[in-house]
């Protein structure tokens, strides 16, 4: 069975957020073996705990929970992107703790252990 | 060897669906998502080479939620999962955004 | 010294729903100049004109639909909405809007329309 | 003399801002009066205090704070804009002190007090 | 009655410059600056309408920090104190980004 | 069984220097693969070939100037540089750029070169 990682580059307040999510979310249901989810650029500002979003509109974050706690998905978070963006992982730590602070040399592993890697 | 090209955007607004085509191959596929949509009806579909054998596929969900129409006899129709299947079947993608 | 007249501001809207902020955002702006009394005009161009297309439905995408509250512009006095009939052309659309009272304007008009305002924001 | 002010939408980590900070900074120095800056949008990650950009890039922030300081102007950052990113008034603040928690309805005082609007 | 057009992108990438000269008037000014200046090369500069005594200006810096050359008997050079100028001697301003 | 070759990467670089974090955050990525010693290449389309122009100079709008960082592509074993010749001249760009051994690829030439890597990330 191939495997597949993501990469998700867009804010948690954009409508292609929500795509990122329901490919990642499908992929998973159908069985699919997901290596990892990569969060770069402005797609970090989903691993902001102070994030807050109306609460009747889609709340990206809790879905993103849910897959992780039920599949064991890694969400990874890239700190250089995130840094420029007003998360830290120093006092006081902003970062949601379903998210794993990592480096680009991540998306190295990511990249050699999927046989396709999807961006959104 | 073929390769799957995820367009998010809207060519009147930006250039990506352009550079999609320059680097389009036979046999390539096209899926239009989010507001790649708008592009149905964009003359730029007109300069696809019929005999390149492009597939071209629109997240119906997407689309609808835009109003777009949707010609069933240019366009097949697809969901989330068969979006997934293609990312396997193919041999690599590209995302234009 | 006479009262200067009210500024008149023009929100110019450019970007399809969904995909960024940008049209909630000039809706929220639209809303608070109307309900602050000021005197505020809507335009659509580029893919803005999306923004007024009849029969779309962002709760299919899991959007809560902003554009339902387009309804509420005449309760705030919101009575200027001005589209682009070329940007509406080139889209292959129809003058088939989701609100009433959309002026559909050829682009010499559109030109002018704007510039009759004081303060122009572009989203 | 004609009265100025500005909006800025854009992210600290782009040189668009770089751009804005340089209008706003000219116009003070040869005399105009600025009425006030509103950040919304991207623009709201300005006021976040733990943006950290690195050492050897241009630091938007401090320069804004000089301004502030030097010329008394007004920075109203939009919360709700800022909420959406992250930045909260509540505990953890994590406001920079510079910036005034505002509205939209700050933005039709400040279209009114001003003689033109620049929006960045 | 004239508007202040600032441009911020380049026409390239996006159709904002293209927007803008929809809704240009007799005697508006254009200033180029960011990545505007990329399209002082551009061919939608030549859809201008010489009779409509359009200024094109661009922030000489902005333009030289990306190698852009500037044909001096088409666009005007200026510096930020002139754009802060332009802001108060002209009606209005509209931002195209 | 035996080991799989290692999986070429390509790293599309389509946005203009400066006003987005675009090529930088490209460059960053494109270091890292190279310090794992992962075969990756550059290709720069559309707005991306500006990134290559020769005489830039990002000190002057107070960007610190990651472009002259492209002059380590060698040493991080990144040798294979694409430009899209269709890309310069939409442009009125010559080959005239700021590091060597960038192979400017007519429009067939830069799509089969792309497809023959495996993994594609666009900025």
């Amino acid at each position: 069975m191939k495997k597949l990682a993501v990469v998700v580059t867009t804010p948690p307040y954009s409508n292609l957020s929500v795509t990122a999510l329901d490919y990642v979310e499908t992929a998973l249901k159908s069985g699919v073996e997901l290596v990892g989810v990569f969060f770069y650029q402005d797609g970090v500002i989903h691993a902001n705990q102070q994030v807050d979003i109306a609460s009747d509109e889609f709340q990206c974050i809790k879905h993103w929970q849910a897959l992780q706690q039920t599949f064991k998905l890694p969400l990874h978070l890239c700190i250089t992107a995130a840094e420029k963006r007003g998360l830290s992982d120093e006092q006081p730590n902003n970062i949601h703790s379903i998210f794993t602070v990592s480096g680009l040399g991540e998306l190295v592993e990511l990249v050699n252990k999927a046989d396709r890697l999807v961006q959104f | 060897m073929t390769t799957l090209h995820i367009v998010r955007q809207s060519a009147f607004t930006s250039d990506d669906f352009a550079q999609c085509l320059q680097v389009l191959r036979n046999n390539d596929v096209i899926v239009f998502i989010d507001d790649g949509c708008y592009n149905l009806h964009h003359s730029l579909i007109n300069t696809i080479d019929s005999a390149a054998e492009i597939q071209l596929k629109v997240i119906e969900k997407h689309a609808k939620a835009r109003a777009v129409t949707i010609d069933e006899t240019q366009y097949s129709v697809i969901n989330m999962s068969n979006l997934v299947e293609l990312t396997l079947t193919t041999n690599r993608v590209i995302t234009w955004q | 010294m006479t009262q200067p007249l009210p500024k008149l501001t023009a929100i110019l809207n450019s970007k399809a729903p969904y995909s960024s902020t940008a049209g909630k955002d000039a809706l929220d702006i639209a809303l608070i100049f109307g309900s602050f009394e000021q005197p505020t005009s809507l335009f659509f161009q580029g893919d803005g004109v999306w923004q007024l297309s009849q029969g779309q439905d962002g709760t299919i995408i899991s959007v809560k639909d902003y554009l339902k509250t387009f309804a509420a512009f005449e309760f705030y006095d919101l009575e200027n909405i001005y589209v682009c009939q070329q940007s509406l052309i080139q889209r292959g659309l129809t003058a088939d809007f989701h609100i009433e009272q959309v002026q559909v304007l050829a682009q010499k008009e559109f030109a002018e329309k704007l510039a009759i305002h004081h303060t122009v924001l572009r989203f």
